[in-house]
């Protein structure tokens, strides 16, 4: 990535703009900061539109790939990873990257992304993690903080949440980084490594539904809601630096884990390949 | 897309990116395209040199453009991918 | 049902059943002007206050997030059939695209009611127009309330709610602290028509 | 809170809440999902109030699991959910029919195949109510129209469920679930309110599923002194898998049958001009509203028409409708889809009647006008 | 490895794997479960040998979206499974209809309902394959008899998804796709295998749901050229999420039509006896040769009876079987199950057939000599 | 418990003999002997028969409950952890211990579990990982061994492997503990103080299927396999005594990971109590 | 299709189809005796060797697992429809469980081979009995190929399979490494078999 | 079950258990369900005193009851519950 040029219009030859624009999501919503990123990785990898597939779930985040001028699959509720786990298997060559919501990921589609993390199979997954449902209006998530305000959490939310960092490593992927909506060149680059890295790469974004979120929890509009991740961010490298009692309230960014395992699909073709050298089976 | 006023002087800024000398005839330094704009406020709370200000329906007016530094803040966060620049 | 601005019944009475007598009432402007709440206030100021049977619907879909709102009523002594609005009695437009929109829907003879401040091209003379957000923001204060100014002028100007049941209607659903806001509101609605009417006479 | 004898203006997604309080709802497992969420979030407000329980599931497959655990454990228990969550509950529906667990499901019907139209109306989920999971069982499947009747209905759903130890689907739609109406809340006692039927027996006699002369079984529950088997595979009535034809037989034909011979029990109609008709309106929900509508519209232009309305989609109650199509040259289907309950109307119509299908499918409620059209049309 | 020309003996299972070998299959992903195991283990052995990809997933829903994803990267792609999986995999194949993805189903049905019957033969998905997601569309389902037939349809599964761009279900059986049968491998073109039409419209041009005369749409493939969107929200001709009516109504047409207008290419039966027959037997899959062996006992007892075998379940041409059914004045509906092609029958036979049920729910095949003697019943 | 007699029959107290024996399971398969286990935990914490639930999954393992005199409940496959919330949640006061296999609980159950995990719902779940899908006949499982053979995995398996503890901590399970059919006393131990844990509690249970994987991976018969638990366990007080050299191809057994947050059905319980002080809402 | 004990046709041929002609076969035994095998091997010498057709069906379920085995055949020149059998022309029973339990299937006059060491009640007088475990425990040394000696038995005492078919079909399945004991133990069969003939005779 | 062979000594073992002595006239050291016993051979292979051996099909059979110290592995890993003891 050229750092010195940021072009400011880069995003607009990605993007369909007949009939899709404005996008239907929120004055201020984070998805579409998290979609210039996206947006700007990867022409700064100089993929070609065509090798690049796009696959979503149900949720205003998984709305984004209905923007962009790659194949886009938006599909139904939990199941962006399997759909993407065929369409990779089925085109290897292709990058494939997921955008899904911590509904969608972590509640409905929890299975699936615990295989695909344990699979490594090589598909990129931004995890837009707003701590809500924002789609079907403001129900607690996975990640909604303990006590916070939700509509099926109107006293109080009482269950626990998923670290989505531990649980991707917990269950083995090779790629497992934080991002947020205020660090975008941050979050630029973390795709940027999710997606050269063969294996499963998550990248676990912070952003804001203010709409619901903030608004039942009194944390105010996206302004204001963006600030708090700029105040509140770690970056991985200075966490060791900084003493105990002000990492409190406080959370890591960065790149997190990385391990070398390898991945799926080169698992699949070494079977192929030995297969062909051994001869034919029965 | 906002009135120009030629002969202002524009303040120090300690960046190390180019400076961005919005003279006379210049082209404004950013395009903000209403239409897809909603207003939120993002651009205008986030500059760093208080280039922007909200019209009527909050949405951003360039109202001090020679401040502007290109500093790619605005239409970076932008989620509506309603700013570019003449310049970058 | 009797009102002052009632429909016809729909239908000849043919004496096998109750004959229905359908009002209709259509409240409608921006997302974010609180038509679906002034919907549910007329709604049980028209039920539980007054006794009558009411629907309300409204739309959900692309429409919902942003953009125009409104709030449907069909209102009733008897069994309320079909929920969705079939031709209007009443239509209250805050804006003027919800005012081009839906007069359509208006039938013959039926009564607009529009913001005159914000609606400036009106679609016929017969009308009654009132500048609720302007109402709301310089003598309540707040441009929230424009809605129930509204609720207010509608209660004056067709006279289907009783005075009672809306004041209720306002107040039970009024949030904590903003009572006196909105009656206030209501008051205003109702002496701006009053003044309106007084005009037009 | 329920409210006994108030008059209140509620969605009809609220109207379900309360009838599930009414009939004593002890236990919501629910996923959020357009346009029936709002059933959800009235349950998590107000359970906790009164000692009942609300969970979030991690997914639909998830709370139809937790409530027929719950349902199994002694409470009274329900979900709700739309079109893609009663696809994701069939397998475990299944589980509920052939295990006997009472537990009533809400599908507020929205537009579909697939992801489909969350936010616009369809009736095309009620041959899936009946067909939806694999093999063979019954089901009951309710549709009110009203606010009133999604009260109602969500009473009855409840009784039935409980009096036949089976899962009852009460299949509202989108417009239904999201507009609102006054109604008065019944007084305590005033409809029927079914308590699950416990054994009489010492424990050791106790069989889960045993074969009664009335096919229903008396159900204890867990933790109550009884100990039994519950399981997915056909079993015997002691609930132990077996292999045995004629017990395998003896299981199926209870599950139909229990349902089958209570027909009078469980179906119930409304008939509006029905007495003198030689067209009538078939429809339900929604739908039934604007054909009430076309009826008296029709009347008014002396064109003797007649609506039915099933509250009751599942079972079919073929003798029943035989005899109030007797006498009716034409019969009009109208439902908002390409085909459903038209197919089963078809099929147990008398011969003499010709039976005629009206669709809508365009995410558009049917309006009274569109039918009397089609009355007209097949006059 | 398929072998052209070569005679084998094969379990039904093992003859679905080879037809869609046959029929070009390039892509299995399944979860395994009995009685369908042996398809999921004969792609893992031998797709890796001829390039193509094999994989188990974690469940069934996570197989069907690997499919569909799968089929829109190119690759002609098919799963097997049983009912609980089968039913777990509804929604999804929802999915599959609306974004008119290709693919192959097979359903190697057992006892029912849940966990049933693993080892047992039913035919009670029967229905399901019909109305077991939610919404409005369409479905074709097909039904061998043999290994042969579960070569020959598996390989007609493939041409009739591609030609359609719509899932198949094949529905096979216990007893079906353990039993090993002898039967001769096609030789290379003696069947035909349809290749999936591609556009031939540049990129700019190409719209991947358009509503062509034909009403099916030609498919690129992710990769190579065209980009584009497909979602399950209901959607324009561009893949694009809509909510306008007339869109929402040309969308569910189109998912209805393309398949009821083609009736002749789609559906196939096979009569035995039926010229001068005055009875009919209707039934499929396994019991349809029970019925073939039953007819022949009776008309050597000089009944005049004949039977009809559909080989295409869904959809039903209601007008052939009125033809066929023309003259016959009874016709019994045998099958493994309550009643569930008898009620499509009851609704599409002539109003001079009279229609019966013999079902068999007990986990043991239909005999001939039972449906010999229902036969003499109803004569 | 009483360490010092271990009463030989008390097991079958607990058993349910009628037509239900011997019961399905091949000759030597572990489930038997964790049946076992499970028994004398349960029988030396001293509970009423009539506050025991067992809920399964389908699976060989699975077919536990039915030959236990408990409230047993055999589910579907995958969903037994699903099940068993309600049932807890309906009964808070009752233990409530979930049976289920590697394939049950990590394949098409990923999802419960892990979220079972996340709430902390005080369960106890022994999970019989005997690294192959038994019931339907040996297809590999998400436990099953890189390379090993299975039917579905013919060639080999190329695919990762969960590590059970590792992604129920991750998931945030409050007690992950690992034992095996060979150390039977460890095992009730383990059991005993998962049963004792007011939180989530997993007892990764190694297991023999002598019958597939055993047989396909010539690890000989249910003597050879259970032997080789015994020989490569390493309990985890010993791990860091031992040089890591010698780790090499062992597993860690014991109560691997502890922690003290609050459990589900208490945060309710707070809930309630908390709405029941406050009045009633609207 | 004719064979040295084949039944007799089903029914009578109408012209109006070909007809059929069913023989119908049962290998009985124990889980782990290989009955399955056999059976396989049993169909493809018959229908890939013989050129005829063949249905072979087993029992799965809980008795799959340890317990009573067996598979099924049908063999037909024309088209077969009923897979299942409906009446034995052959039972070979390896125990005396299975015998005791399948007798009862056997046509009248068909054929019953049985482990002479196995099954020490035999319900009728008309039947052949060899011991095929302990021969091939004896003389080839490996119980497992008591099956195989078995299928040599059968071809030799009903003739339904030509010799060559029934040892190609042998070698075809035997594992590698195993073809020597396999076919020893396919003419052990034969030989003992045909001993027994002429013993009977 | 098996026969007992009442004069011989009992061999030492190491074990805190209180030892099992077998004497003339004892009920045997432990009962074996043939009906439940499946033959797996676990109790057979991990007696560590070798007092199981194998009948014809593989079950076990008390070949040496007076060697059993009751050290409780045999029915602790029988899987299916087909030993209990007489002593315990
Ligand atoms: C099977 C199914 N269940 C439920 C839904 C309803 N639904 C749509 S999006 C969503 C949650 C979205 O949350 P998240 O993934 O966090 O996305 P966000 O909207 O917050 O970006 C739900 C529950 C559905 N569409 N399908
Ligand atoms: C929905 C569904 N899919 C698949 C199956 C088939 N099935 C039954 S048990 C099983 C796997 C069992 O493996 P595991 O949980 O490890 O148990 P084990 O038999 O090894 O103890 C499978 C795939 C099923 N019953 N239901
Ligand atoms: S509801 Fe929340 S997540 Fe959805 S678009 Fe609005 S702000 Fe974004
Ligand atoms: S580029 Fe930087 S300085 Fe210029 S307007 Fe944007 S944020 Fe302000
Ligand atoms: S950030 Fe973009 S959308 Fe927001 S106000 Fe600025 S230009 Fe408009
Ligand atoms: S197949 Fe394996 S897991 Fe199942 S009972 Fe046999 S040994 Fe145990
Ligand atoms: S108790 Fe111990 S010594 Fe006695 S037989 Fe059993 S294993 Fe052997
Ligand atoms: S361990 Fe149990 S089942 Fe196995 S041989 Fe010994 S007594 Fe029999
Ligand atoms: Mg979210
Ligand atoms: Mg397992």
């Amino acid at each position: 990535m050229n750092k010195t040029v940021i072009k400011s219009d880069v995003t607009h030859h990605y993007l369909r703009p007949k009939k899709k624009f404005p996008n239907v999501w929120c004055a201020g919503c984070g998805n579409g900061i998290v979609m210039g990123a996206l947006i700007r990785a990867i022409d700064s990898l100089g993929y070609d539109k065509d090798e690049v597939a796009v696959v979503s779930g149900i949720g205003c985040s998984s709305r984004m790939p209905v923007y962009l001028d790659f194949a886009t699959l938006h599909t139904t509720h939990g199941r962006a990873l399997a759909f993407a786990t065929g369409v990779k298997i089925a085109k290897p060559h292709m990058k494939v990257i997921v955008i899904t919501g911590d509904g969608d990921a972590l509640a409905i589609g929890g299975n699936h992304f615990i295989h695909a993390c344990r699979r490594n199979i090589d598909i990129t997954t931004i995890l837009i993690d707003n701590k809500i449902y924002g789609m079907t209006g403001g129900q607690f998530a996975p990640t909604t903080p303990g006590g916070a305000i939700a509509t099926t959490a109107p006293h109080g939310n009482y269950e626990k949440q998923f670290d989505v960092v531990k649980l991707a490593i917990g269950a083995g992927a090779s790629y497992v980084a934080r991002g947020t909506v205020y660090h975008v060149d941050q979050l630029e680059k973390l795709i940027v490594g999710g997606l050269k890295k063969k294996g499963f790469a998550v990248i676990d974004t912070f952003s804001n539904c203010h709409t619901y979120f903030g608004r039942f929890n009194r944390e105010g509009d996206a302004v204001e809601m963006i600030r708090w991740f700029k105040k509140n961010a770690l970056p991985v490298e200075a966490v060791e630096k900084i003493p105990p009692e002000k990492r409190v309230g406080k959370f890591v960014t960065g790149l997190i884990y990385e391990s070398d395992a390898t991945e799926f699909c080169d698992e699949y073709q070494m079977l192929v390949d030995r297969l062909a050298g051994k001869g034919n089976a029965q | 897309m906002s009135e120009a006023e030629p002969e202002q002087k524009i303040p120090e800024v300690k960046e190390k990116e180019p400076k961005y000398v919005y003279g006379p005839g210049d082209p404004p330094p950013l395009n903000i395209f209403l239409h897809w704009c909603k207003g939120c406020n993002i651009c205008i709370a986030y500059c760093p040199n208080k280039v922007l200000e909200p019209d009527r329906d909050g949405k951003p007016v360039l109202a001090h453009p020679e401040k502007c530094t290109q500093c790619a803040i605005c239409w970076l966060h932008c989620p509506d991918f309603a700013i570019t620049s003449n310049y970058k | 049902m009797t009102t002052r601005a009632a429909s016809k019944s729909m239908g000849k009475k043919d004496g096998s059943e109750k004959p229905e007598d359908r009002y209709e009432i259509r409240l409608s402007g921006s997302g974010g002007q609180g038509l679906i709440l002034a919907g549910v206030i007329l709604a049980e100021a028209l039920g539980i206050g007054d006794g009558k049977n009411v629907v309300q619907t409204q739309s959900y879909g692309p429409e919902a997030r942003g953009g125009a709102s409104r709030a449907d009523l069909v209102v009733a002594d008897g069994e309320i059939y079909y929920p969705k609005t079939m031709k209007l009695d009443l239509l209250l437009a805050l804006t003027q695209e919800a005012c081009d929109k839906y007069y359509p829907d208006l039938k013959e003879g039926g009564t607009l009611i529009v913001d005159s401040t914000m609606v400036t091209q009106v679609p016929t003379k017969n009308y009654y127009g009132l500048p609720f957000m302007q109402l709301a923001r310089e003598e309540v204060g707040i441009v929230m309330v424009a809605n129930v100014v509204s609720l207010g002028a509608i209660s004056e100007l067709t006279g289907i709610v009783t005075r009672d049941s809306i004041r209720n209607a306002v107040l039970a659903r009024a949030p904590r602290g903003t009572e006196e806001k909105n009656k206030k509101a209501l008051e205003l609605g109702i002496e701006a028509a009053k003044k309106l009417l007084k005009e037009k006479r | 809170m329920l409210e006994y004898g108030k008059t209140k203006l509620l969605q009809g997604n609220e109207a379900c809440v309360y009838g599930a309080l009414y009939a004593g709802v002890q236990f919501f497992a629910g996923y959020p999902i357009t346009p029936s969420t709002e059933i959800a979030e009235g349950m998590a407000r107000i359970l906790p109030h009164i000692g009942g329980k609300f969970i979030q599931m991690e997914d639909e497959i998830g709370s139809i699991a937790a409530i027929i655990g719950a349902s199994n454990a002694g409470c009274k228990s329900m979900t709700a959910t739309s079109g893609p969550g009663y696809s994701l509950m069939q397998e475990n529906i299944g589980y509920a029919y052939m295990t006997e667990t009472p537990c009533v499901i809400i599908d507020v019907q929205r537009g579909g195949p697939s992801t489909g139209l969350p936010t616009k109306i369809a009736q095309a989920d009620m041959m899936q109510a009946r067909w939806g999971t694999h093999g063979d069982y019954n089901a009951i499947a309710l549709a009110p129209s009203s606010a009133k009747e999604c009260f109602t209905e969500t009473v009855r759903a409840f009784n039935l469920s409980e009096r036949f130890r089976t899962p009852v689907t009460v299949l509202t739609d989108e417009v239904l679930g999201h507009m609102r109406e006054i109604m008065t809340i019944p007084e305590e006692g005033e409809l029927k309110v079914h308590k699950r039927q416990k054994p009489d027996v010492p424990p050791d006699w106790y069989r889960h599923f045993e074969i009664t002369p009335s096919l229903v079984s008396p159900m204890a529950a867990f933790g109550e002194g009884y100990r039994y088997n519950i399981s997915g595979l056909t079993h015997d009535p002691d609930g132990f898998p077996t292999a045995v034809p004629s017990e395998i037989k003896a299981k199926l034909e209870k599950l139909h049958h229990k349902i089958d011979n209570y027909l009078d029990e469980i179906t119930s109609f409304r008939t509006e001009m029905m007495d003198d008709a030689h067209v009538a309106v078939f429809s339900y929900g929604t739908v039934a509203r604007a054909s009430y509508q076309a009826v008296k519209m029709a009347r008014e232009k002396r064109i003797k028409v007649g609506a039915i309305q099933p509250f009751t989609i599942w079972p079919i109650d073929e003798a029943r409708i035989k005899s109030m199509l007797d006498g009716v040259k034409k019969v009009i289907v109208a439902e908002l889809n390409m085909g459903q309950l038209f197919y089963e109307i078809q099929r147990v119509a008398p011969k003499s009647t010709e039976v005629f299908h009206l669709g809508r499918y365009d995410g558009e409620v049917m309006t009274p006008l569109q039918i009397l059209q089609k009355i007209r049309e097949v006059l």
